[in-house]
Order: C-alpha cells, then structure tokens, then sequence
C-alpha cells in the first residue's frame, strides 16, 4: 500500500476526510490531507511543496498548476459543485429572500470574499444580478472563506449571510435545524466548480491514482452529496 | 487608488494600518503602564498568576483567538450589553473599534511584560529620594519611574506597533474585510496572495517594511539620543 | 533669617525585621533641636533606624511622633513625603536622568506654598558645584556627588534632615567646609538634623545629643557633654579620651583668643566666629600635660590649675586623670603610668594642667 | 487520538507543537544571545539599523512572511543551493526544519529585544570588577552578564515559547499542514473551526491555554524563587 | 611566606577624557614597593587615573609598562585581566546575584597554578565577615560591603593592589584593623598597593610615596619623609604639620617601649610589632612643645635636645618651628606666635622638644 499526501482547499475538509476513511478501509493506502485556503495551497505547490495531488475551490488555481508544470492536465477533473444558500435566524429568508435582501434591515450581511472565495464572488454576482447589491451593499462583511463567512452568521455578529449548503446540512454544525436559509436556485449562478487533479510528484503514486478513481465511484458522490455538494 | 511603478495601489488600508497601530500603541501604553505597574510592585504569588496571564493571548493562534473574540464580542453578548449601559450605540465587530479592541487584546504581553521588567529595574532609593522631596506616588511614577523605564516604553511601544501592523489573525477575523473600513494592509496583502496578485503583494510588502524600516529607525535613534543608561 | 522655633520632640519605638537583623529600638524621646548624632559601629542598625524614621520602610512598626504630629502607630504610617524631611543618602541617590541643576531643583518645585527654599546660588557656591550645574551626575567624580547630595537636602530647609554618612567620601578640606556649612544653615534655619557618622571628630564637632547604637538597639541617648564625661565613652577612638570645655570668648589679644571659664583662661590661636559668645573647645586628653609647679621657660601657655578627681588606668600602661577644674568643669588629661609614678599623683593633689594652644580646636 | 470528554483528539499536532516550540526557543536562545549581546555593546549607529532590522519580522502578517519565506527557501533557491554545499541535503519548507526556521525567524525580535535591553543594563563596573579577577570576556559574560540578565532571558524564553506555540500564518504556509509531520495545533484548531468542529476546537483551546498558563506560571514562580534584583 | 621580590617600576604616561575632564598624567616612573598612595582633592583624578593604569577605560591613550609587561602602547592595550591587577572600587562593586562566599571565592577560582591565594578563613576571620558568608551582598550595611570588597581583593595577592578609597565606609575600629591587615599582608606578600584615600592619618600610616594630584596631572611624586618635609604639604590638613622620626626600638622598660635615634630616646606606650626593629613614629607638630630649659615636675617624659633650623610664620597667628634632633632627623613644633616672641626663639638657637608618650603613634 502506498501514502499520498492531498492538498485540499479548506472548504472541503470535512467530506474528503470521510469520503478517505471509506477508501483506505477498501483500498489499504493512506491519505495525508493538508488543508488550507486555495490559493496558499497553489502558493506551496508551486513553489516545491510535497503534494501528489490538488482539491482547489475553484477551478482557476487547479488549471494554473498545469500553466506552471505542476499539475497534469490530463487528470483534471471537477469533483464537486458547491451550492449557496442564504441563511438567517431572524429574517424569513425561506420565504421572502429577495424582499428580506431589498428591504436590508440588517446590520450586517456575511459573504465569502469575491475577490478570494468563489462563493463570494457567486453570492455577489446573484445579488447584482437580482438587483440588490446596492441596497446591501453597505452592509457587506467578507469573510476571508466561506467557513470564516459562516463563523460570521453562526455567531451572531451578522444576521443574515451566504453560506456553502455544506455548511447548514451537517449534523455537527451549531446551526444545523436552527433557523432557515434558502438555497439558491442553481440557475441564477454560475455553477462552483471546484476542480482537482494529479501533480507532477505524484504521477507514479498508486494511492493517488486509485483514489482519484475512488472519488468518482457511487460511494463517494453519495458521501459529496450528503454535504449539500452537488456534481456535474 | 494610486499607481505605483506601474501597480495599482489602494492607500485606504495604510491609512487604516497606521491609524489602528497607532491608537492600539496608545491604549497599550495608557492601559498597560498602570497594569505594569501594579504588577511590578505586588509580592505576592497573584503576580506569578498574573504573568502568566497576560502571556497567555500569544499561546493561541490569532485566527482562534479571532474566532472566540468573535463569540465574546458579538452584539448580542454579555460584554456588548455591558458597555450598552454606559451609552455605547453600535457593533465592537465589523468595526474600527472592534479591530482596535482586537488588537489591544492581542498585543497585550508585548506592551505589559517590557513594561514591567524596566518598572521592576527602577532603584528603589531613588524613589525614596524622590519621598523625602515630598513628591507623592503618582509623582514619584511621573519624574522618576517612567523615565527610567523609557527603554521599557520603546521596548513595548515599538513592540507593539510592529506587531499591530503586521497583525492579521485577529483583525481579519474582527473587522470582517470591509474595504475603507477594516480593510487593513495585512488583509489586502493576503487578499492579493490569495488571487494570485503577486506584483501588488510585493509592492505592498516592500512599502510596509520600508516604511517600518524608517519609523523604527527614527525611534532607536532618538532613543540614543535622549536615553539615559541607570546603574 | 532667624526664626525662633519651639524644640519638638521626636518620639516613639520602633521595630524592624531585615532577614536576620532586627531593629528594635526600644522607647525614645529625642529633642530635635541641632544635631543629633547616631553613633555605633558598622552594621548596628544605624541606617536602618534612619530610614525607619523617615518612613521608608513599609514594614516598621511601632510608634513614632514629632511634636504633635503622628508619623507611625502600628502598621499604619504617614507617607514620607509628608513628614518633610530631608535626606542624604549614603551612596547619594541622586536621579540620573537629571542634570545636577535639575536634581537639585528636584525639591525646590515640590515646597509648599510658605516654605521657602534656602538661596540657590548661595548653597551651590559653597557646595562647590556651581560649575557643575548643567552636568549629568553620572559624570561626576564621588566626592562631587555626594556635595550635590547634600545641596539637595539643605536646600529644602526641611522639618528633620537626615544625613547618613554624608562625607565619607570628601577630602578633609572639603569635609572642613561642608561641616561648617552644615553648621551654619543648621543654626541660620534652625534645622533638626539626624546625622550619622563613624567620624569622633565630626560628633564632636556637630552633636547636641548622641544615641549611641548597639545591636540593632538604641543603648543610650546623652548629650554631648555627658557622652564624653565617661571615660570608657565610645566616642574615644584612636585619638583617645576628649573633654570639651565651654566658656566665654573675649576679644583678641595678641593674636589669640582668650575664653573664660571660672578663674581660668584658655588661649585659642583659632576661633572662627567672633560674634557667639559661648564656644566649645575639645581637648584631647593626650594633649594635656601635668605639671606639679607652674613651669617656666616653656612654650605652653595655657596653664589651669586643677585638682585630680580620678586616675583610671589603662591599657598600654596608661593612665587617663580626671581632672576638676576650679569652675567645675572636667578635663581628661592622659600620661604614661611611669609619669603619674615619677610626679607622685594622688586623688585630691592640687596641680597644673598644660595644654598648647594649637592643639585647641573650637 | 485519545478520547477527553468524549471527544476525540488527536495528540500528534500537542507533541509537534511542544517540540518546535522547544527547538525554536532553544536555537533563538542560542542565536540571539551572541546578537543580542554584540548590539548591546556596540556603540555606532549600526546598531540604530540593526535594531529596526530585528523588528521588521514584526511587520509582516505572518502569512506573507510565509509566503516569502516559501519562496526564499525554495529547494531550488539560493538559500538550499547554498547549504547543499555543506551537505545539507533534503527540504528546508514542508518538513519539521521548515517549520522550526520560519518560526526562528519570525520570533527573532521576541529573543533578541529583551536580551539586549537586559545586556545594556548590566552595570560596566561590575563588569570591571570581574576583569580584576582574572575573567576574560567569555567568563565575564557566562558569570555576570547573564546571570544578571536573567529576566531578560525569562522575557525572551516566554514570548518566544509562546509566541511559537501560537503561530499560525508561517507554520501553515511554510509547513504544508501535513498530519502527523507539520500539522502543529494551532492549525488544527484552525482546521476545527473551519469544519465546524468546534467541540474539538474548544477542547484543543483549553487545553493549551491551561497547559500553558501552567507552563508559564513555573517559569515565573522559579524566577520569583532564584532571581535576582539588580540595583 | 616572606619572599625576596625585586622592585618593578609602573612607568609611562596615560591621557584619557572624559567628557570635559582631561587625564594627562605626564611622564611618571612609580617604583611599585610597599603602599603607593594617590592624594588629591576631590575630582582632581585619581579614581580616573587609577581605572586608566588598570586598563579598565577602552579610551586610554598614552604608553604604560611594568616591569618589562608593555601594558599599553598607544591605542593598544593589554586586557585588565591580564594584568593581575586586584582592585577595591570606590564603591565595593560586589556581584548582587552571589552570596559573600561566592563573591570572595570568585577570584581564588581563577588563580592561575602557581599563584596561591591567601588564607581564606584568616583574611575573612580579620575582616570581621566570618558570620556573613552566606548571606547575598545586597542585604548588608554600607560598611560590610565594603570589607568584603577589601577581602575579595586581599585573597588574589595580585601583582598591584589598586584600593579606591576603601576605607571611607567604616567606623575609626574598623578602619584600624583594616589599615593594620593591609599593612600585614603588604608586609607578608610584598604586594605593591596603589591607594587613594583623602585621610592624611591613612597616607602617614601606609604610605611608602606619594603621588600628587591636581587637576588631572600628577603635580609630584615623593617619598613620605619628603613630603613631610616640607611645611606647605598638601597633607597636612587640620591637624597641621607631622613629622615622622624612624628610629630604632629597644626592649621594653616600665610599660614604655624605647625608640632610640642618636643620642635621643624617645618613650613609645605603644608599639604594636615587637619584632619589627625600626619603626616610624608620627608626631603632629602641634604636639610637640618647646623649652629652653630641662623641664621636671612634668608628667611629659620625652625631652629631646634639638636645634632650630628655620621660623615660618603661618597663618592664625601661629609660628611653625622646624628644628634639627642631633641625629640630622627633622622635627616640626607648632607654637602660637605669642609664645615664640616669649621664648625668644631664633635660628640656630639649641633648646629642647617636649613631646607627650601618649601622643605618640607609631
Ligand atoms: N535588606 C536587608 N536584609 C537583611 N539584612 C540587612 C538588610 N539590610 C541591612 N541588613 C543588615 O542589618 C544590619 C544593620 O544594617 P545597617 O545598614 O542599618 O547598618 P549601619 O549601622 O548603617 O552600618 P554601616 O555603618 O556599615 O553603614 C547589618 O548587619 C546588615 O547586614
Ligand atoms: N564619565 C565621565 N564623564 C565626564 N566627566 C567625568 C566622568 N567621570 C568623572 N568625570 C570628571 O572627571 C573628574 C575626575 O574624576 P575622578 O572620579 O577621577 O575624581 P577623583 O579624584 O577620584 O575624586 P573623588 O575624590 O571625589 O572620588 C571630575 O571632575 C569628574 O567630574
Ligand atoms: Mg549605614
Ligand atoms: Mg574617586
């Protein structure tokens, strides 16, 4: 059996640590993961870190490594899509999301950073899409990811925010049938692809290449799905 | 915006940096002198306990230390309802001052410790000389004790505003990332790392250390100038 | 410039622990009028009883007052900067972030309103500092900091001055004018000062009073006059046992200074201030001399008959002679056994004493 | 992984941080104190630059000074190519070096500012006095000097302990947050809380605020015990 | 223990600044046997010259040797602490994080072989710091400090003993026995000491030459009797003039130790080393009187037969007299003018020198 070390993007920790657990229990080979913010992840790799393989949350840094060498353009995949949600305790966000949005009595609304996040950049263009980015415009907060988003909502500092689905259907999240979201209808934004693939260090790595596979078997989307991802 | 060899540069954040650095270096400073004080003088075993408290908010990663100050702080808390009854309208997070509060927390042991050991460092006859002149306590700490311990202030002052600046765990998790606002040059650095902006993340960095480069140049030199060596 | 000023006594006892020693002075009441000496040998607690005084110690106890004031009663005590005192320390203390001007201006701003400050320019010129006044006392030789210690006391004409030890470290010149500054504005302000001093000369010289230390113990308070009737006094050092006579000065004669006391007549070839009237003369008891007629031909001129109270012997085959003179006073003179042999001396023998006149010091 | 309370904890990342942190103060102890003491005594105003030199790890949020870090001790950079020549083989970034290096760098100030203050006030005469006994300069300074100085190590020792314990932006970048070999616990509370696994973050929290604030609470009270006042 | 030891001599000349101060030493060629003592008056140097001899000040310039050591050659020094200096500061200088044990054991331990310290129990035993050992050096008296300085140094015997004012801390008792241990163990071990002190009776009692200070140059280098010879020394301070007489002493009579030169003799109650076959004895020209005649009747014993070498006049009125004893020794008498003018004293005149047993110190 054999030992890879995945980077995985932060967002992502919680599935494919199960999704792991199931492979080396069938498979024998052990996974190290290593998570962290996705473009820090893409920073390391690119400059000598000892990955076999990458799980970005987007689909921009995962094809940048193979502009720089490091990552293989042929096992570039989309493991998963993510899905938004806007989530509340106090607004009836379930059924009135757009009013609850233009009326913006709230202090604050949390979002990932569209600049870093591609949650973020997804909740920004639905709300400008919809026509209620200006009126909650001044009332954003960015969460650095879409977790520091959700600490935001979750601890009360903002009433309202968007957060990953993955994040409300856990059993173990501290807001989990506490409150109400919406998700947002995956027509009204482009789809989060979150794209993974092999690098260079780990072409010869037989763990990474039967996990690769593994991930795209019955049993993994079930265990993606029940994280509120979605796949293509 | 400005341009910068070429780069795009928002200043807002260096605005803000130095505006928080130094209002957390002057809280600092104005909470912890009395703070290091009272330490320096007690006998008893409460100062071990003490100590060890106040280092205890560098054992904590900032990021965590942020998540829990996030809990504490929240506008439905005990601490916020606390300060309600003095007056205070509005959220300690997503703000200003929630970042200067942050920050104060955090640097804490950087100002209190130097502090104290130049306070501990001051000869007791001369502040009894300074009795038999008829200077009282809080003389006696003004003419004698705080510019003896003038190393200790520049010790936790530079300390303090370097660490501020550079601070990024706390106030990213506090202020929320609100451009103008709490958008601090820390953030936008990473914020340009993160989106692959290699060029602004140099540029920035570059003009952070320069910058801090002089500053603390300018302290250390007017610090020999002026500084008295005791003993 | 001269006040009259009732005598306020100090009172009380106090203890101290510091580790192993302990103070514990036992009850006293000390006239604060001149100066006031404490005399003992090193590490009696002479330092520590000052510093206890004066309040800074947090952990005296016991009693102490000052006239009507209440300084210590227990634990509790008052805060030492409103006891108005003065203090020099043994090693100085001076503020080393301060320019000599600026530490001696240090207490001066700190006067209450209706205290003035003695004259600046006056103390520092006879200090001997006043071209050292915009000087970083770190740059000063050890002598010139312990003179700008001693500025910074005088110059706040406080209730109590407390000096401890405040010219070991002069040359005996310097020692020479500082004593007779001291003296002087001790007299001019009417000043109470505590001094303390391993120097028989300076006790003599400065003391009203001398509380003699022992062990952390006060043994005994006498005046000066007491203190040296004794012959087994400790103020007698190397220099042996000392008496001092007082008596009226009268004008100069020939250059000398003649002092009355009873039938008697010393002539001093020194006095330093003509206008007192009652001057202290200390004779040492070795330069006295006895002869059985009054001899001639000899360049002694002071001659006082006298009667013999006592002859104690002593160590080294001496022997010290009381002495009665015929006003009353008592005059220790010291001469070898083998003389008081040779000249026959018993108690009650009339005789002459002999004592140069450059030996006598004021 | 243990079982505390019913939640369970993996100890790798406890034992990492405790020897990283250990390393870290030992070889900053090592280091810093030849530096700290050749500053205090230097006279010209190199020593003005070098003292904001020091300082400048401050300035940086810790990310970004990993990010430069990464990129300067890159196996293929100068700084590996240059230690290769003395035998150095394998990593510097992504190994348990890597993250003892960043975390060397990044509390350098911590070490060094307390050292030096502590140096620069240790009286010269005491100094002389030992030269009249025949102490060279090494003895002098193992004998006098640093005895006296021993608050300042205390200082040092602490922050950097601490410091180190609490890292997070440097060991993440610069380590890869690979379980079991650079994973410390700062990031695996990180971790936690990014997964929403608070329990466990709260637990890992606990326990190292505790651990610490016990750790500490020794060092001063054996300090409070054998230290010595100067003065 | 006594070891034959040639005489190095400590030469060269030192400059060294100090903000305005300005040491420029000029040439001097020091022989380096028995005490050496610095004198001047405050701030005139000599603390400062004394750290520059010892290489304590990075800034000396000048040239300096001992013996055939080069210890500094321009710019270039030789480090302190090869030097084998030992030095007693001003201020005591003791480690604050050892105890009085480790502080006196800290030179011993670096002793290179061949170099045998002191007996440790007897100097510390002399000291009078047995019972103290343990204790740290912060909780002791101001003159405790002090003897545990001299201890720490006396222990080495080093090759040259630099002592800054040791003794200035300690009470007349102390300061005795201090002086007398010094003066034994530079007997015994023939160390070389440079001494400052501002005590003429310290200088009169150890010193083997003196070096003159003033305004950072030395002035002059002299012998004791040439110094003393002089009747405008710098030394004599209140107590006026001194002679020292040497003299051979005989074996007691009647309690009285008998010190002959010529054909005087002089009586001694005291003297502290029989064994020692010359002695100085210090007499102060105001204790020594004149007659014309062989007086009797009087307790004074020594009549020394003497001739009249020179009159000065001196202030106060008082008449310096500088006579001749028959064997060549000079001797100064201290007289009022009125006296001389009764007398009718004259140069050349023979008459006789009374000087008290008692008053004498050897
Ligand atoms: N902080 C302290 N802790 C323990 N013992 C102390 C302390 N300070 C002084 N002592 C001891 O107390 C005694 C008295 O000290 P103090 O300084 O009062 O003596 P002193 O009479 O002034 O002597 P000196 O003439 O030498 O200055 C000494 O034996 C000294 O060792
Ligand atoms: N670091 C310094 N910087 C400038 N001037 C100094 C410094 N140290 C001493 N001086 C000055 O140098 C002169 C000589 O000082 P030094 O200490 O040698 O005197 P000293 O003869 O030992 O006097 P004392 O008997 O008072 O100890 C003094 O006038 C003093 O003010
Ligand atoms: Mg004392
Ligand atoms: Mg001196």
């Amino acid at each position: 059996a054999d030992t890879a070390k995945i980077a995985v993007a932060a967002n992502f920790t919680k599935t494919i640590e199960k999704i792991g657990e199931a492979f080396s229990q069938k498979t024998g080979h052990e996974l190290k993961f290593s998570f962290g913010p996705t473009g820090k992840l893409y920073a390391q790799i690119k400059n000598g870190a000892p990955y076999d393989a990458f799980f970005g949350a987007d689909e921009r840094r995962p094809l940048k490594t193979i502009d720089d060498g490091t990552g293989l353009k042929e096992s570039y995949f989309v493991y998963a899509q993510g899905q938004i949600a806007l989530y509340s305790d106090k607004y009836p966000v379930k059924e009135s999301p757009l009013q609850v949005l233009k009326e913006a009595k709230f202090n604050h609304l949390a979002i990932a950073n569209p600049k870093t996040a591609p949650y973020g950049e997804r909740a920004e263009a639905f709300m400008k899409s919809q026509g209620v980015y200006d009126a909650v415009k001044a009332k954003i907060v960015n969460g650095e990811s879409i977790a520091h988003a959700f600490q935001y909502v979750a601890t009360g500092n903002a009433e309202i925010g968007f957060v990953a689905l993955s994040q409300l259907v856990d059993p173990q999240s501290p807001v989990y049938e506490k409150g109400q979201y919406w998700i947002v209808p995956q027509q009204d934004y482009a789809p989060i692809k979150q794209g993974a693939l092999i690098l260079k260090r780990g072409a010869n790595n037989a763990a990474v290449k039967a996990f690769m596979e593994f991930i795209k078997t019955p049993a993994a989307l079930e265990i993606i799905h029940s994280y509120g991802y979605s796949t293509p | 915006m400005v341009e910068i060899f070429g780069i795009a540069v928002s200043m807002d954040p260096i605005w803000l940096t130095l505006e928080v650095a130094g209002w957390t270096t002057l809280i600092l400073l104005l909470l912890g002198t009395p703070l290091a004080w009272w330490m320096a003088r007690l006998q008893s075993s409460s100062k071990i306990v003490l100590e060890a408290l106040v280092a205890l908010p560098l054992v904590l990663p900032p990021t965590v230390l942020g998540f829990y100050l996030l809990i504490i702080l929240n506008p439905n808390g005990y601490v916020t309802e606390f300060l309600r009854l003095f007056g205070f309208e509005g959220q300690l997070t997503f703000s200003k001052t929630g970042l200067i509060v942050g920050s104060v927390f955090y640097s804490l042991p950087f100002a209190v410790q130097p502090l104290m050991h130049a306070f501990e460092a001051v000869p007791q006859k001369l502040l009894d000389a300074a009795a038999t002149m008829r200077a009282n306590a809080f003389d006696r700490f003004f003419t004698i004790a705080m510019p003896l311990s003038q190393r200790g202030f520049l010790v936790a002052a530079t300390l303090t505003f370097a660490h501020t600046i550079g601070e990024f765990g706390v106030v990213l998790m506090l202020g929320g990332n609100v451009p103008g606002e709490t958008r601090m040059v820390s953030i936008d650095i990473f914020d340009h790392v993160e989106s692959l902006e290699y060029d602004q993340a140099h540029l920035l960095s570059a003009m952070m250390l320069i910058f801090s480069l002089c500053v603390l140049m300018l302290v250390y030199a007017l610090n020999r100038r002026f500084g008295v060596k005791v003993g | 410039m001269m006040t009259e000023q009732t005598t306020h006594y100090l009172r009380g006892r106090l203890q101290l622990e510091l580790g192993n020693f302990k103070l514990e002075s036992g009850e006293f009441n000390l006239p604060m009028q001149g100066v006031t000496v404490l005399f003992g040998r090193s590490g009696s607690g002479k330092s520590t009883l000052l510093r206890a005084i004066s309040g800074l110690d947090k952990n005296t106890r016991g009693e102490l007052s000052f006239g009507d004031e209440l300084w210590q009663r227990g634990k509790k005590s008052l805060a030492t900067q409103k006891r108005h005192i003065g203090f020099v320390f043994q090693d100085a203390a001076l503020f080393p972030h301060m320019t000599v001007r600026q530490n001696l201006l240090y207490g001066v701003k700190r006067l209450p309103k209706g205290i003035e400050a003695a004259d600046f320019d006056e103390i520092v010129g006879r200090v001997g500092i006043a071209d050292k006044l915009d000087r970083g006392v770190n740059f000063l030789s050890g002598g010139e900091k312990q003179r700008v210690a001693i500025a910074r006391a005088l110059l706040l004409r406080p209730q109590i001055l407390c000096m401890d030890e405040p010219l070991s470290a002069l040359d005996w010149r310097s020692k020479a004018e500082m004593l007779t500054l001291i003296e002087e504005l001790v007299a001019a302000y009417q000043i109470p000062v505590l001094y303390i001093t391993h120097a028989p000369a300076e006790v003599e010289r400065l003391a009203q009073n001398i509380v003699f230390m022992k062990a952390g113990r006060i043994e005994r308070v006498e005046s000066l006059q007491e203190a040296l009737s004794r012959a087994d006094s400790p103020l007698f050092d190397d220099e042996g046992a000392v008496s001092v006579l007082q008596g009226r000065i009268e004008s100069e004669e020939r250059g000398l200074h003649p002092v009355v006391f009873g039938e008697n007549r010393l002539w001093l070839s020194e006095a330093s201030t003509a206008d007192k009237k009652t001057v202290r003369v200390r004779v040492l008891a070795k330069d006295v001399s006895l002869s059985l007629s009054d001899p001639e031909h000899l360049s002694i001129i002071n001659h006082l008959s006298a009667k013999i109270l006592e002859l104690i012997p002593e160590k080294k085959h001496r022997m010290l002679v009381r002495l009665q003179l015929n006003d009353g006073q008592k005059l220790f003179a010291e001469i070898t056994q083998f003389s008081a042999e040779r000249l026959g001396l018993e108690v009650g023998q009339e005789l002459f004493a002999l004592i140069k006149s450059v030996a006598l010091t004021e």
